[in-house]
């Protein structure tokens, strides 16, 4: 069997990568599925962390998250088309007029 | 041949076997459509290639393989090649999760009883589901890869229609789920085994007549059939997502359609038909042939649809998904919901 | 034996689809090769004995929010990453606070792997504790879904129907409104 | 029940207040005067129910609801009528009502909206006096003391096109501030003391302890109080507002600035009459005070031209009198004083202004004269108001005037009583100086132009309204020549008022007849209860008793009254012959006089120049100060430049740190995520 620590392994490493993600990249779409690869390796150690518990609530949390993201997901997109629509661009740096 | 490896194989052979009737029901369907079509219109249709056509299919894919290769040259390269693939690939993999017949232990040659299917899974519903909204992404894809507009217009056609019509389909789906108790094939096609008074079978199609039109209507969505095959309308969008395509990579998109199809048929029957239950020849352990009889009239009633009704305007098509069938399968469910909770089944 | 393959094949796929994720220009293949990483976590989520969650995984995040993503990126039609210089005299925003950005992410990972050294309960083998048929069932599920989470299911479909408002109003053209 | 006492003249404010514009006079007037007699009328019925309870039980109180509930705090917001209450709420809506019946003709002058605003003020002015007497803890009391302080500006402002007129609102409402903090103060140091705020609970709480030797927490509270009282009933050195109250109508300065408003501070003294026994050296302080200013007033009221400042003199005079019964710890005796006054004087004034309306605004007595013709039935009711306030027996202001002056004398305090005698003289002789000057003789119009504008002005306010008032009364300097052709005596609205109030100067007195004269002293012992602290005793007995002084015996007191009794009306009367000897026989030895004792009548026509006294050591510097010191200095330099220096100190930081307010999303997020890798990294090193 596995061991619960390589799941959390794992998990650590998906978010380290949607972390430097949303770092590296200078897209807003790009930058929008680095936050999902963010919440689905919190998911990954939730579902984890309930086997190993023996508890369905980690799973339940799972599709909270997953709602929340899709909710995300739409507005996040919604708000990324009208942002397009102003500039002609996705670079978050384009977008930085809301400022002193 | 001890048993394991005998079981082994029978199992190699029942995928093999799937696999094969997948491929063939392609072949057959293109001709079965041709025909339908020309009887319905009151000609021949195909008739030279073998004994009254039959052969045309092998025409046409020979045909096809040796057509030359085409690729736009702005199309994305990659993408371009992969959309076909995905089509292909999730037609055929939705299918692995399909039961099409009882528990044999092929005449006594096993010990233990090996399930006709190529997997059995307990969330079987779910993954059918999952798999077939995978497929989407082969035309989409195709669409876009193409950089063409008419394709770009078909693929975005497409993800919306597709996308809608999920809704109705899972929400139909979930009321069936509620009266068998259970997500997996199987279990649903053995809770229709038996009869009503004697002599009327136990199918939930009875239970679920509202829940039958809504599946199949969804699923000629689902499918981009006629009269709801706007992502390839060819008087609007020559061919739609696939009008850049040829050769191989052509035929991989209407061989991906007719395989989901089948699909789709086939979950219809699994759901709603009994599967393989039948009078007779299921006492022979050839329930399968009942599956196959089932699947082919639903099948020859998609045909039959496609041929006689007229494709809607797709506004209307959107307008038809979200305020009439989403609405009648969510009433359908909570209809279904107060039956299980009153009646305890 | 078999199973520890799958998990390091499955882990793999996942963790090098992701990672390739945020390595491409193009969007498209940013998003085709998530899809990627979800089936794999989603393989995942079955070693872990929740088949329906690696089943609502592909269909609510492959199956419907990353078509949502490609839909907008097809919409757009501007995949390639500009690389138009915006503002780019604050000291803030120069490229090297990207790698700055990575170099946290790496610093994150040790963090986390060294946290995971100091707490003992990490090693044991999963599933050692309670029954894999109990809570892989659908029936388990949704019986503490719809009794002990049921505010926050409700709560969570108003937060649907809001954010469904919102993106409606948000995308909708001035002049539709 | 109680609670509709206040909320009928409330009520014909509210609706005074928004729908006058557009009411005609004889409504709005009408329902001013209606809301005043309803009240009345209610009064009348909470009194007699209060009278059929048994004497110690004389209290009927309603709590309308919780007012503040902070703590183990808790203030209701409670309305309650004892015998002092009851007093004072009849003579509040019964004089109120009359005052409001003669307004209704003396203000008939005035267009639809401003007739409307008068009688707003008047019915706001009512409602507030009203809760001022009927309120059960000092709060609500302060909530009408304030009121009727603000309702005081409003209506001496009330020609506030005038500067004269509006300047001595601001005077009146400024000096008052200064009273009610004073009040404030003493109101929060009871609280500290007795941990509530409620008369009758401040009371049986001292009524145990002995009296305060040196100065004590009672006596520094009460000494705060009674200076409170001193603004508000125009004592020294508070007193300086109510002469130039007189800019207002005349019916408001017999309302207010004489009947009624000016008396709160002795209905407060008297509602708090246990606490102030307790505290011997206040009560000397009061009663020092209150001789003082009846004599000083008495002075000034001798040499002052204007008939309506000699009336406020004179109210000062009687106030002072009330203060001298409250100091010497004759409570009922104060009281029964204010009771009485508030009816001759509230005649007098309504008198003078019968006089002022029929000469259309003439004010100074030098251009009257000779009137007693042309105005019977104000010449008769001002005479014997006047009468009553001389203390001529029989009278009401005898009794009164002469049981404080017995109280005074049984108590000990001979100066005091010399103090008061001499003013009773004065009080005599300057009222028939007005008398005579203004009634008798013949028609004048020798009045000399005014030296100081803001002193002496005849009927100056009404020149300034030629929009209102000009084309029926004329200005000053046109209608002396023409005004003695068409004397009118008072209309029938102000007649009638001028009547009654002549009638209980009459018999007002009779409510309290001494037991030295045979009778029972009826009111003393109804208002008994109200100073104790739910005791029957007197108050005489107990208060000489816990200040430890000779007790007059009641067969000896007897003996002493009734001589006093004589003495102080032969005084009376002689001062009434005095007057009529100077200003009737030999008018030029008034001006002899003055012309002998230059300096004498010059201090006393200057009001012994206390404003300038004030103006010099109050006024001024606080303004030097306060411009000099507090605005150049403090101000612009200490306060501007701290805020100015703090702006420029964010200014600085905010120039630095906003360089990191990039508008970058990612620079956000990463400084989000150092702060979550630093975090995690201090658990981890921990």
């Amino acid at each position: 069997m596995i061991p619960l620590g390589h799941y959390l392994i794992v998990s650590a490493i998906l978010f380290a990568i949607g972390t430097a993600g949303v770092f590296l990249r200078r897209n807003l779409i790009t930058i929008l599925l680095s936050i999902e690869i963010m919440l689905n390796a919190v998911n990954l150690s939730f579902v984890a962390f309930g086997r190993a518990q023996g508890t369905v609530d980690g799973q339940i949390i799972t599709f909270f998250v997953m709602t929340v993201a899709a909710a995300e997901a739409a507005v996040g997109l919604a708000i990324v088309i009208g942002l397009f629509r102003h500039r002609e661009s996705l670079n978050p740096d384009a977008f930085t007029s809301l400022k002193w | 041949m001890d048993q394991a490896t005998l079981r082994f194989a029978i199992q190699l052979a029942i995928i093999g076997f799937t696999f094969f009737m997948l491929i063939n029901a392609s072949a057959l369907l293109v001709l079965a459509e041709r025909k339908i079509m020309g009887f319905m219109q009151q000609r021949y249709g195909p008739y030279l290639v073998g004994p009254h056509g039959l052969l045309q299919p092998l025409a046409d894919i020979l045909k096809l393989l040796f057509k030359e290769e085409l690729r736009p040259k702005d199309a994305d390269r990659w993408l371009f090649t992969l959309a076909p693939i995905i089509s292909v690939t999730a037609a055929f993999a939705a299918f692995a999760a399909v039961p099409w017949g009882a528990e044999t232990t092929f005449f006594g040659l096993l010990d233990t009883p090996v399930k006709l299917g190529v997997a059995d899974v307990n969330v079987a519903v779910l993954v059918v589901f999952a798999i077939t909204s995978m497929g989407v992404y082969g035309i989409v894809l195709a669409g876009w890869s193409s950089n063409s507009k008419y394709s770009l217009l078909g693929g975005l056609r497409s993800s919306a229609q597709m996308i809608s019509y999920e809704l109705a389909y899972a929400t139909t789906l979930a009321s069936v789920i509620m009266l068998a108790g259970s997500l997996s094939l199987r279990e649903v096609v053995d809770a229709q085994s038996g009869y009503w008074l004697g002599f009327i079978p136990r199918w939930y199609l009875f239970l679920q007549p509202v829940g039958f039109i809504i599946y199949v209507i969804a699923g000629v969505a689902e499918t981009n059939r006629a009269p709801f095959d706007f992502p390839e309308a060819e008087q609007e969008l020559v061919a739609g997502y696939n009008t850049e395509y040829s050769s191989v990579r052509f035929a991989l998109f209407p061989q991906a359609e007719y395989i989901n199809m089948t699909t789709m048929s086939a979950v219809a029957t699994d759901l709603y038909l009994g599967g393989w239950h039948g009078p007779l020849l299921e006492r022979f352990g050839l329930g399968w042939v009942w599956f196959l009889i089932k699947v082919g009239i639903i099948l020859f009633t998609y045909i039959w649809v496609r041929w006689t009704v007229p494709r809607y305007r797709y506004d209307q098509l959107m307008q038809f998904g979200w305020k009439w069938l989403f609405p009648a399968a969510v009433i359908n469910l909570i209809v279904t919901a107060a039956f299980v909770l009153y009646f305890n089944v | 034996m078999s199973e520890t393959i799958l998990f390091y094949l499955l882990a793999g796929v996942a963790v090098v689809a992701s990672a390739l994720v945020i390595g491409q220009r193009n969007p498209m293949y940013s998003i085709m090769l998530l899809i990627a990483s979800f089936g794999a976590l989603s393989g995942l989520y079955i070693q872990l004995d929740a088949p329906f969650v690696a089943m609502a995984q592909v269909i609510v995040y492959a199956g419907a929010i990353m078509v949502l993503f490609l839909f907008v990126v097809m919409l757009l039609n501007a995949p390639q990453e500009d690389g138009a210089e915006w503002d780019r005299a604050h000291p803030l925003r120069r490229p090297g606070i990207g790698r700055f950005g990575a170099l946290l992410a790496g610093l994150l990972i040790v963090q986390l792997v060294w946290a995971l050294t100091r707490v003992n309960d990490v090693g044991g083998a999963i599933g050692a504790r309670g029954d894999a048929a109990a809570i892989s069932s659908v029936r388990a599920v949704g019986r503490v879904l719809f009794t002990d989470y049921v505010f926050a299911f409700e709560a969570t479909s108003i937060l649907i129907l809001v954010a469904m408002v919102g993106a409606v109003l948000l995308a909708a053209r001035e002049g539709s409104r | 029940m109680i609670a509709f006492i206040p909320l009928f003249p409330l009520l014909g404010f509210v609706i005074n207040a928004s729908l006058g514009r557009v009411l005609p006079k004889t409504i709005s007037g009408g329902l001013a005067s209606l809301v005043m007699l309803a009240s009345f009328a209610v009064s009348l019925a909470v009194v007699w129910r209060v009278a059929s309870l048994a004497p110690a039980q004389r209290v009927v109180e309603q709590t309308l609801y919780t007012w503040i509930a902070s703590g183990d705090f808790l203030l209701d917001l409670t309305l309650r009528v004892d015998p002092l209450a009851s007093v004072m709420i009849l003579v509040v809506t019964g004089i109120g009502s009359l005052i409001h019946i003669y307004s209704t003709a003396y203000m008939h002058d005035e267009v639809d909206s401003e007739y409307a605003r008068y009688f707003s003020y008047l019915n706001l002015f009512a409602a507030f006096m009203l809760v001022l007497v009927l309120g059960a803890n000092f709060l609500v009391l302060f909530i009408g003391w304030e009121g009727v302080g603000l309702c005081s500006y409003l209506l001496i402002g009330f020609w506030f096109q005038k500067t004269s007129a509006s300047d001595a609102g601001k005077k009146a409402f400024v000096v008052n501030r200064i009273g009610d903090y004073a009040f404030i103060l003493g109101t929060l140091l009871l609280f500290v003391r007795f941990g509530t705020l409620d008369f009758q609970r401040i009371a049986s709480a001292t009524a145990p302890l002995g009296a305060e030797s040196m100065f004590g927490t009672l006596s520094v509270a009460t000494l705060l109080l009674f200076i409170g009282a001193t603004g508000k009933s125009a004592q020294i050195p508070l007193y300086v507002w109510l002469p130039d109250a007189m800019e207002g109508p005349t019916p408001v300065s017999a309302l207010i600035h004489a009947a009624t408003m000016v008396t709160a501070g002795v209905y407060m003294i008297g509602r708090n009459a246990v606490l102030f026994s307790h505290a011997p050296e206040t009560m000397v302080v009061v009663a020092v005070i209150g001789a003082s200013t009846a004599l000083m007033a008495g002075t000034i009221g001798l040499v002052q031209n204007d008939i309506k400042r000699v009336l406020a003199y004179s109210t000062v005079s009687q106030l002072g009198y009330m203060f001298l019964a409250m100091g010497v710890g004759a409570f009922g005796a104060g009281i029964f004083h204010l009771y009485t006054h508030a009816f001759f004087k509230a005649c007098l004034f309504l008198g003078s202004g019968a006089v002022i309306h029929a000469l259309h605004g003439e004010q100074d007595i030098r251009n009257m004269g000779g009137l007693k013709a042309g105005l019977p039935i104000t010449y008769w009711t001002f005479l014997i108001g006047s009468l009553a306030i001389a203390g001529v027996p029989g009278l009401a202001g005898f009794f009164s005037k002469d049981e404080i002056l017995f109280e005074t004398f049984a108590h000990g305090h001979q100066i005091l009583w010399v103090m008061g005698i001499l003013t009773s003289l004065l009080t005599a002789t300057y009222m028939f100086r007005l008398v005579f000057l203004t009634f008798h003789g013949q028609r004048r119009h020798d009045a000399p132009a005014p030296q100081h504008p803001e002193e002496e002005q005849p009927a100056a306010h009404l020149s300034h309204q030629p929009a209102q008032a000009g084309s029926h009364l004329p200005s000053a300097g046109s209608h002396r020549h023409d005004a003695g052709s068409h004397l009118h005596d008072a209309p029938a609205a102000m007649a009638v008022a001028l009547v009654v109030l002549a009638l209980g100067s009459v018999l007002a007195g009779y409510a309290g007849i001494p037991r030295a004269l045979g009778g029972h002293n009826a009111l003393g012992a109804w208002l008994a209860p109200s100073f104790s602290a739910r005791s029957v005793t007197t108050l005489a007995d107990r208060a000489v008793g816990e200040v430890g002084e000779p007790e007059a015996g009641e067969a000896g007191g007897a003996g002493v009254e009734l001589s006093l009794m004589v003495v102080s009306s032969i005084i009376a009367t002689s001062g009434i012959g005095l007057a009529a000897f100077i200003w009737l026989k030999r008018r030029e030895l008034a001006d002899k006089a003055a012309s002998t004792f230059p300096g004498v009548y010059r201090l006393l026509l200057n009001k012994y120049y206390v404003d300038e006294v004030y103006d010099a050591t109050i006024v001024q510097p606080i303004r030097i100060v306060s411009q000099e010191g507090l605005w150049r200095g403090i101000d612009v330099h200490v306060i501007d430049g701290a805020v100015n220096g703090t702006a420029s100190i964010v200014e600085g930081g905010s120039t630095l740190l906003r360089r990191l307010q990039s508008g970058s999303v990612r620079t956000y997020a990463g400084s989000l995520f150092i702060g979550v890798v630093l975090i995690l990294g201090y658990y981890l090193w921990r």
